[in-house]
């Protein structure tokens, strides 16, 4: 991997989205030929209520610098209450990895309808503007690396 | 560190049952490899883990080692997705082997239950090719149903051989209107086949339950302790008798096994 | 005799009851201990060092079968048995649940409602170093808070004695014994340590009944007692007191938090 | 061997010495109100107050998570490499009690039964150990009781004795410990033959013999008592590893795309799942069966077959362990008690 500096250090964001409001609202941010930022791989999801949240950290271990988290609405869930349920998790597992020192502003949550392409390249771009602002995610990346510190002889 | 062995050949032996032959990349180490019948070895799939299994080919077949395995946890899964020509890890031989040497000019009982065929295979192979030195082969094989048996070509094979005693059956409810075999569990079948058990070793293999009742059979077909033999499959990670988890009672089933012979076994905790 | 050993031993010579699980003197604290005879509750102590959950053993299958089972606990195991109840993992009729008051007399419950009422009036007082440690970790800033955790969860040894002494980790198959798909890794290292607990306190998260059986278990000390504490109280202010179990299995349209925009 | 003196005010001129010129010193240092052996840079780091440590030393040559060698895939094609040699480094082991030192007897006996654990092999290789003998005991111990002693010099590359406030005992009984002498000669002088080492060790009353554990157990398979004794246990992995000798381990895999690294990590014969199979079947399928692996692994098993016991009485279990399953108690009743 190369060592970025901060100038021109382009964050690598991984959404996590439900396929029924945000993911169709990326579409339509699409097919509206809205221009927003090319840093953000879309991961799709039956419902905000499945995102696990080992996803998350998976994804932070493995390079991510900033996390999107988006569904539907409150009230507009596809099956009624996923997004509710998934409301209550993050709600404490935020608190969880803000008391372990993890950077939660890295991580954006957010409720994107269907109808709100432009919405969603609002939210990319502010996500990819306030990442690169931060720098790259290294801490969590570096405890991730921990194997790494027994050498290979790769002759 | 584990040979490395690229993958000849996959055939799918039934839903979820698949072997691979694989030749060893460095032709050095594949010459100077060698194995018994009834040595297992582990098999690792990059990625994934490493898992034990029998070498299912017969040392007399020189060239290539097979491998048999049915899908059932993360590394099968991950040796499940291995095509033709993709290399895989190979640690081998490890444990003991069947007393081919003990058992020359004797008459052999082979029992063996869905997926434990391969282990046996190796013996009855190398057997089938030194067939002179042995006396009368019988084989029960039994399955849950037609499907699941393996070796399907080779059944046939062995099936046609005039010096071989082939029984398949399949348990009670796995036939198939096509199925010329007999229908029960396999230990009933071989009280039904009844071999004789003058000058003769029995070889079983099977999940546990099934070499459970097994034994009982082989002993009131009057077969001695010390003329039963089995393979046990105690869980194993290393394989070299350091990890401990196939510790039974003094033995490692992976260094003094896994061939044993029932008067050993009836010494052992019954932990296996 | 004392009277808990009186009433204990008196439990098993009726007959109803095949065994008492409660406490005796250990090496240096009281340990569990397990009567199947009335000359084994002599040994049966109470006093506010008994500290283990004893509800941990009532979810184990070799432990408990068809016999009714006695349980002389401290507070948070009727607390535990109530919480164990609402996730159904135990028939109350297979166990006579009873704890001890201040004068040594043994209190027994004869149904659920019972222990709730109890349980309402008679919870312990947060532990005042506890309260101290988690303040003190509010304080620090984002990245000493990091720097904190990693250090100590570095030290984690991964014997799981902390999901061992758990009443409320009876899962069959624990998700860091999954391997498809891997979720965790199984040996130590200082991300790993710190995603298990992440793990263990999310599926504890408005389960647990604050007992701090999972710090005291720890071999290492390590101060893992604070995040269940921690999130405990984090709950607390999101949704209130702990009522019917589980917060996380249930919701509220008005729930308010301030991040999703 | 070679008896000396050194001042107890000189010793952390030694240790500065030692720390100065081998790159891996490894000592108690103080852990909250107990100690755990660490990497230290510094004399004063260590801790000399506590009886022992929380963890073993078996972690300086049998780590808790190890790679055994690295891959990578390219293409169909797969390529294997080896852990580099600049892994294994020179250590001192600081302040290890007798009951630590002796320990690694048994661990390189399982790890050079037949097959020659290399990895293990070159980290023990570079260890130097220098023990200190016990003044003083708690109630778990009971390395008497194991063929031990509060003074045994078995295994140790040197030994300190305290002898009273002023002057320790140093004893150097191969060609490591003294190399580590050489680092500081000046401060060693010889000890006079008078000095009385077992006077000042700790008393450690004699609860029974390894051999009777072993006699008594031989015929025990199938006994109530280890239902009784391992009734409370919770099934947690801490005794196994805090134990200086339990080896067992777990292979593992940690992959990155293309490439990773196959690992050994510790595992515990207290868990559930060590020996269940995949078929959901286990052989050990309760806490009395697994508790009775952990007794008769140790002093059935190994000394039949590797002629050595793999207990050293350090009583790490006991103190580690949340439900208090103590060893020495419950090895006790097991001596005592009478098997058909």
């Amino acid at each position: 991997m190369i060592e970025q500096n901060n100038n021109n250090f382009e964050p690598r964001i991984i959404a996590f989205v439900c396929n029924w409001c945000t993911y169709a609202g990326a579409d339509l941010a699409g097919t509206s030929r809205i221009k927003y930022a090319s840093n953000v791989d879309i991961v799709r999801f039956p419902c905000t209520g499945r995102i696990d949240f080992m996803l998350l950290l998976k994804a932070f271990a493995k390079g991510a610098d900033g996390i999107i988290v988006s569904g539907c609405h409150p009230n507009d869930c596809h099956y009624t209450s996923g997004n509710f349920h998934a409301r209550r998790r993050w709600m404490v597992f935020r608190d969880m990895l803000n008391f372990l020192g993890i950077d939660v502003e890295r991580i954006r949550w957010s409720w994107v309808s269907a109808a709100e392409g432009a919405k969603w390249a609002d939210v990319v771009n502010k996500t990819v503007h306030k990442i690169r602002e931060m720098g790259p995610y290294t801490e969590y990346k570096k405890a991730a690396m921990f194997l790494e510190k027994e050498k290979i002889s790769y002759e | 560190m584990p040979y490395i062995m690229v993958i000849d050949k996959v055939i799918v032996e039934a839903p979820g049952v698949k072997t691979l032959r694989l030749r060893f990349q460095n032709e050095e180490e594949g010459k100077s490899f060698e194995f018994k019948a009834g040595n297992f070895a582990e098999y690792s799939a990059f990625g994934e883990g490493e898992c034990t299994f029998c070498i299912a080919s017969a040392p007399t077949r020189k060239g290539y080692v097979e491998c048999t395995f049915r899908k059932a946890g993360r590394v099968t899964f991950g040796l499940d997705r291995l095509e033709e020509g993709m290399t895989m890890g190979f640690r081998a031989p490890l444990g003991n082997h069947f007393p081919l040497e003990d058992w020359k000019g004797k008459n052999l009982v082979f029992v063996a239950g869905g997926i434990a065929l391969p282990p046996m295979r190796a013996v009855i192979d190398n057997v089938l090719d030194r067939r002179d030195e042995f006396g009368n082969i019988t084989i029960v094989y039994g399955a849950k149903t037609v499907n699941d048996l393996v070796y399907k070509e080779e059944l046939n094979e062995w099936n046609e051989r005039p010096d071989v005693n082939l029984f398949q059956t399949v348990d009670p409810g796995g036939e198939t209107p096509e199925w010329k075999g007999k229908i029960g569990f396999t230990p009933n079948v071989l009280a039904e086949v009844a071999p004789d058990s003058n000058n003769a070793v029995a070889i079983v293999c099977g999940p546990p339950i099934m070499i459970k009742f097994t034994f009982p059979v082989l002993t009131n077909l009057g077969f001695k302790d010390e003329n039963i033999y089995t393979t046990l499959e105690n869980r194993m990670k290393c394989g070299i008798g350091k990890c401990g988890r196939c510790n039974v009672g003094p033995y490692f089933v992976c260094k003094d096994g896994p061939v044993f012979c029932k008067t050993q076994l009836d010494q052992l905790p019954p932990e296996f | 005799m004392s009277k808990i050993s009186e009433k204990a031993a008196a439990l098993l010579q009726e007959g109803a009851i095949k065994m008492i699980i409660g406490y005796e003197q250990g090496t240096e604290h009281p340990r569990p201990i397990f009567c199947h005879t009335p000359e084994d509750c002599k040994k049966l102590i109470f006093n506010d060092q008994c500290k283990n959950n004893l509800a941990v053993y009532l979810t184990k299958k070799e432990i408990v079968d068809n016999d009714k089972i006695g349980v002389i606990g401290n507070f948070y195991v009727v607390k535990t048995v109530i919480q164990l109840f609402l996730e159904n993992q135990i028939h109350l009729d297979h166990f006579l649940i009873m704890t001890v008051d201040e004068a040594g007399d043994i209190i027994t419950f004869g149904n659920i409602d019972e222990m709730k009422q109890y349980v309402a009036s008679h919870e312990p007082p947060a532990n005042p170093t506890v309260l101290a440690a988690i303040e003190k970790i509010d304080k620090m800033s984002r990245e000493e808070r990091w720097a904190y955790w990693k250090t100590e969860l570095s030290k984690c040894i991964r014997c799981y004695a902390c999901r061992a002494a758990c009443p409320l980790c009876y899962c069959n198959r624990c998700i860091t014994d999954v391997n498809c798909p891997q979720w965790l890794e199984p040996w130590s290292a200082p991300l790993s340590n710190i995603e298990w607990q992440i793990n263990r306190i999310m599926h504890m998260s408005g389960r647990c009944v604050g007992c701090g059986e999972c710090a005291a278990a720890c071999p290492l000390e390590l101060p893992i007692g604070l995040l269940t504490k921690k999130m405990g109280m984090d709950i607390k202010d999101s949704f209130g007191e702990w009522k019917d179990g589980n917060v996380l299995s249930t919701y509220k349209v008005g729930d308010k938090e301030n991040f999703i925009h | 061997m070679e008896k000396l003196i050194i001042k107890l005010q000189d010793i952390n001129t030694w240790l500065d010495q030692i720390i100065e010129k081998v790159p891996r010193v490894i000592a108690p240092i103080k852990y909250g109100q107990k100690a755990e052996f660490a990497l230290i840079k510094n004399a004063t780091d260590v801790h000399y107050d506590s009886q022992t440590t929380i963890s073993s030393v078996k972690s300086a040559a049998f780590p808790s998570t190890e790679t055994l060698f690295a891959y990578a895939k390219n293409g169909p094609d797969t390529k294997l490499y080896n852990v580099a040699e600049e892994n294994f480094v020179n250590t001192v082991i600081w302040r290890a009690r007798p009951c630590d030192a002796i320990a690694f007897k048994p661990m390189t006996k399982i790890f050079n039964s037949d097959y020659q654990d290399e990895l293990y092999n070159k980290r023990y290789e570079k260890i130097t150990l220098v023990t200190f003998a016990c003044n003083k005991a708690d109630e778990f111990c009971f390395c008497t009781s194991t063929g031990g002693g509060p003074g045994s010099i078995e295994n140790s590359d040197a030994m300190v004795t305290v002898i009273d406030k002023e002057k320790a005992l140093v004893e150097v009984f191969t060609e490591k410990g003294q190399q580590l002498i050489d680092l500081a000669k000046e401060l060693f002088e010889k000890a006079d033959e008078s000095i009385d080492k077992d006077a000042v060790l700790a008393k450690i009353p004699q609860k029974f013999t390894k051999e009777q554990i072993h006699d008594h157990i031989q015929n025990a398979f199938k006994s109530s008592i280890w239902k009784a004794q391992s009734e409370r246990c919770l099934g947690c992995g801490a005794c196994a590893y805090v134990c200086p000798v339990c080896t067992c381990f777990d292979i593992q895999e940690d992959s990155h795309g293309n490439q990773g690294r196959r690992i050994r990590c510790w595992d515990s014969c207290g868990f559930q799942l060590y020996t269940q199979h995949t078929s959901g079947y286990n052989p050990r399928p309760n806490q009395a069966a697994r508790w009775r692996q952990r007794i008769l692994h140790k002093f059935l098993y190994m000394p039949d077959r590797l002629n050595i016991y793999g207990c050293t009485g350090c009583g790490r279990c006991s103190r580690a362990c949340p439900v208090d399953m103590n060893i020495v108690e419950h090895l006790t009743s097991i001596a005592n008690s009478i098997h058909e």
